[in-house]
């Protein structure tokens, strides 16, 4: 594919809801095992009213796409996910303020700014068991990718490769955010919701823009 | 899961429309976006009381609004927090033109929905403070995690707050008056069952026959330790001693004593838990000066227990004894 | 069986001993034999009210010992009424020497202990007069049967007669609103689960996962009838058309209105059945002019609710709305 | 036996506390199915209560030693069964009145005037699916067997076979007094608790009387 337009943006979040509603029980189970048992609710939730939302009034370019999913998400997922991935998105909409189709370094600039976004707001850090374990690998292997000349396929690819083995690697991990920092030592052993999430985030863009 | 519902995805709106009916004389309930708000708010000149949370914690929070309490409070989902919406527009409606508090648990999701409200709400020239109360001894506290969860310290705090505001005090007293309660309390709770959310439809965690969670939070999260079944004396003394050595608690001071259901604990069995808490307080010196036993902050049909202390001196213990008129706690009218 | 407790033996005196640390300002507690007693009694001048049955029903009847209700009450052991010598000491601690009101729940022993301990009072001279609370309408009435049981109204007669005896109403008319309250009161009750009495250890009954048993009563029995699981809409509408068709109550009544639940339903889902009841009596016309939603009447950890309406005119409401200061129940004070 | 005097009455009294010890749960679990599973437990407190009194301070003639139980089991069971057996013991110490040991005939008249109580306190009739319904048939068949000149032993062996008959009665029964009662239809098809106690009680004293 050429470039990511409002089209292709809108494409991204209605699969995005299809893969949440699929993986609805998944990640509420892993949430159940160190959180309290709603993250795939949560999601599937704001996902659902955001695509009636999208189906409402359609947003031309990515940027207005993006802010719309923002501004719903903020609206209807609550909890903590809520804030975070409203967050990555008010920051992608931004980073992608004014362009018609992004290119690929558009986008990874535009993932860039929303995992940066979602740091602050998170105010958590790689090691701390939590769904940025899985975006700061993705954003830093999209930016080799592209460095390395690769395509937008190949730069979501490596993105989402890495976000799976990010994904992985909060299994042994003792939470130091969110509830699961609650259970203390007994956090390690079980992989992270908003990791989990977080991943499927990154793939669903790689599948729906390869 | 066999429960006293209709939709699982309509457990919240559907209970708070029952609440709305049966205390009309008390509160409001709005919709779009959901909050709870006292009838008569905004109180010109008095300074709003806000909080708000996941819900299936009732009676808190949409429970505790009410004169002598909350303005207003803001249901999440089950055990989901409120979003910044719901929480702007519940400050907007408590706003009596001269500032509102907001009383969060230290949730992250919590926590962040809350500062995203807040910036809303100042944009709007709104003065909001927030205080977080973290109280429970069960999570150990480091500058690198989430820090302790809000439990039940937050009952004390929005009754204690809420008779301040009706007396008349302003935002930065209040504020202050908040972190003292804070400071002073600390709870722990433990679950001889799990509860089981609505949307979810199983349990939280799975409590082999003769096991027990010590250390539980509130959205039925497993806690820091498993351990066999003890008797009521010494689960007492586990939580009582864990409570009293954190603060400390010492020889001589008075407290504002609460003995919390989880849910689905009789009431017999937190009596029975109360006088073992308050012989244990005797022992040590320590007064039992208030007493509170009963569901207050609840982990929906969880069985188990918290016990939260609150040390008090006397402005706190007569802030404590000012009329308070809400569905889930009410005196002196 | 894991419960908040030491010895099932001891459940009932250790839990009353935590009831009378945590309220010694309303309540004192008598071991031998065991009653609790308001702690000004006896009231002198003051007619009397006491009532008293098995105790797993907190909290009824001992945390309605207090100011404007019960003057005494007298737990037995869980879901066995007690003995009449625990019911003549409380009679005679609640003595003011105008005589003493029993309200006793419609169970053959409860009635029975009750009879043998008026009959020792009377002969002490302490005039004595019993009213039988029967307002269940799961249960078919005759006269070659024990009878209805009594179930809520009981909770709403301890209110109303109380506080006709603190505003100093005479024994007989007294004894006449006790029989006018029942008389217009109706109740019936469901369980999604069976309780574990401590003393047993196992439920009472089993319930198949989707299950639910209709027509239950306060002590762990079986209900009349077991049904699929059905959303509250369904089970609050036939609880509310058995009652309502009972009595009969018409278009035009003003009714208190109880969502009781039964131990270990959380007050989320009492609220939502409280709105469903409340849209229903809308639509017969009736008008709820009072409301009680939470644990009043319950039956240890069952889970489950109970609905109970009483047809009330202008003095039964201002009865209830007269001032109460008891440990289940408190306003006006 | 000849005659049953203070002593013997004693060793009724403990003989049945061993045996509603022993029955405890049956007697709990029968009450479980038609009532409030709390029978067999009161029942063993009763007679437990009952011989800490009885050995601290000795009754020295059968009425005593009856008339000591019967307030003990009033003070101490509660429920239905406390008045409805401390009736049974108060009439049958009245009975026995002025008497140092009790004949055959005597010991018939002491359960006819014990039965006679139980039936006025509980206003219930044959039938009604209760402890009478063991009761009953029991003094009818004590009598008949002392009219055929029957001994001590055979009385009471008569008395507790009819008795058993009795409490199996019992068990196609609708409940009309009692809990049971409560489960109207339901009440059918199970051994109704009381009755069970009731036999209990006259086999007791056929054993410890032969
Ligand atoms: N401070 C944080 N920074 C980044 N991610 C976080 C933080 N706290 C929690 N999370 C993520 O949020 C996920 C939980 O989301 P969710 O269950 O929807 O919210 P809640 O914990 O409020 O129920 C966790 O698995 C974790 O990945
Ligand atoms: N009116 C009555 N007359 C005679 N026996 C009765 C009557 N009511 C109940 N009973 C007996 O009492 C038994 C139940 O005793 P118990 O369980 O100790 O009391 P409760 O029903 O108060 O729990 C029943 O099985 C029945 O045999
Ligand atoms: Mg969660
Ligand atoms: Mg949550
Ligand atoms: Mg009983
Ligand atoms: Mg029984």
């Amino acid at each position: 594919m050429p470039a990511v337009g409002g089209g292709e943006i809108r494409a991204w979040l209605k699969a995005l809801r299809e893969v949440y509603a699929g993986n609805r029980d998944l990640l509420t189970a892993l949430d159940a095992a160190i959180g309290d048992a709603d993250h795939g609710i949560n999601l599937d939730r704001g996902f659902t009213a955001l695509i009636t939302e999208l189906d409402r009034n359609v947003p031309a370019d990515p940027a207005a796409a993006l802010r719309a999913a923002a501004v719903c998400l903020i609206r209807s997922v609550g909890g903590a996910a809520g804030p975070l991935y409203g967050t990555f998105f008010l920051r992608a909409a931004a980073a992608s303020a004014g362009k018609t189709a992004l290119e690929p370094p558009d986008v990874v600039a535009m993932f860039e700014a929303g995992v940066a976004g979602v740091a602050e707001r998170g105010k958590a850090a790689a090691g701390d068991k939590t769904m940025l374990d899985a975006l700061l690998p993705a954003v830093e292997a999209m930016r080799r990718a592209l460095a390395d000349g690769g395509g937008l396929g190949e730069v979501l690819e490596a993105g989402a490769r890495a976000a799976e083995e990010g994904m992985k690697s909060t299994i042994p991990l003792v939470a130091r955010k969110g509830r699961a920092s609650y259970l203390g030592l007994r956090s390690a052993g079980h992989q992270d919701p908003g990791a989990t999430s977080a991943w499927l985030l990154v793939r669903t863009a790689a599948a729906v823009w390869r | 899961m066999k429960k006293l519902i209709n939709d699982p995805e309509q457990v919240v709106r559907e209970s708070l429309a029952g609440l709305a009916r049966a205390h009309a004389d008390i509160l409001k309930v709005c919709f779009e976006p959901v909050y709870v708000v006292r009838a008569d708010a905004p109180v010109t000149g008095k300074v709003g009381v806000v909080s708000g949370g996941g819900s299936g914690h009732e009676p808190m929070h949409a429970g505790f609004v009410g004169r002598g309490m909350l303005d207003a409070a803001c249901p999440g989902e089950i055990f989901t927090s409120p979003t910044p919406d719901q929480i702007e527009a519940a400050t907007r409606a408590a706003d009596g033109g001269v500032g509102v508090l907001h009383i969060v648990k230290n949730y992250t999701g919590d926590v962040m929905n809350f500062e995203m409200a807040a910036e809303l709400c100042q944009a709007q020239g709104i003065a909001v403070r927030a205080v977080i109360i973290n109280d429970d001894v069960a999570v150990e506290d480091s500058l690198y995690t989430a820090g302790r969860r809000g439990v039940g310290a937050t009952v004390l705090a929005e009754k204690i707050c809420g008779a301040a505001a009706e007396r008349g005090w302003d935002l930065d007293r209040i504020e202050a008056l908040c972190r003292r309660v804070n400071d002073n309390a600390r709870s722990m709770g433990m679950a001889l069952a799990p509860c089981t959310p609505p949307a979810a439809g199983r349990p939280t965690f799975e409590l082999g026959a003769g096991e027990i969670e010590m250390g539980i939070g509130i959205h039925g999260e497993p806690g820091r330790f498993r351990t066999k079944w003890a008797p009521a004396r010494e689960i007492a003394a586990q939580m009582t001693e864990a409570i009293v050595a954190d603060l400390p608690f010492r020889a001589g001071d008075r407290v504002i004593a609460m003995v919390n259901g989880m849910g689905a604990t009789p009431l017999v069995e937190l009596y029975l838990v109360y006088g073992e808490l308050d012989r244990l307080l005797e022992t040590r010196g320590i007064r039992a000066a208030r007493k509170l036993v009963g569901n207050f902050i609840t982990s929906l049909d969880m069985a188990g227990c918290s016990i939260t202390l609150l040390r008090a001196d006397d402005e706190i213990l007569a802030l404590w004894d000012d009329p308070v008129l809400t569905p889930g706690l009410r005196w002196g009218v």
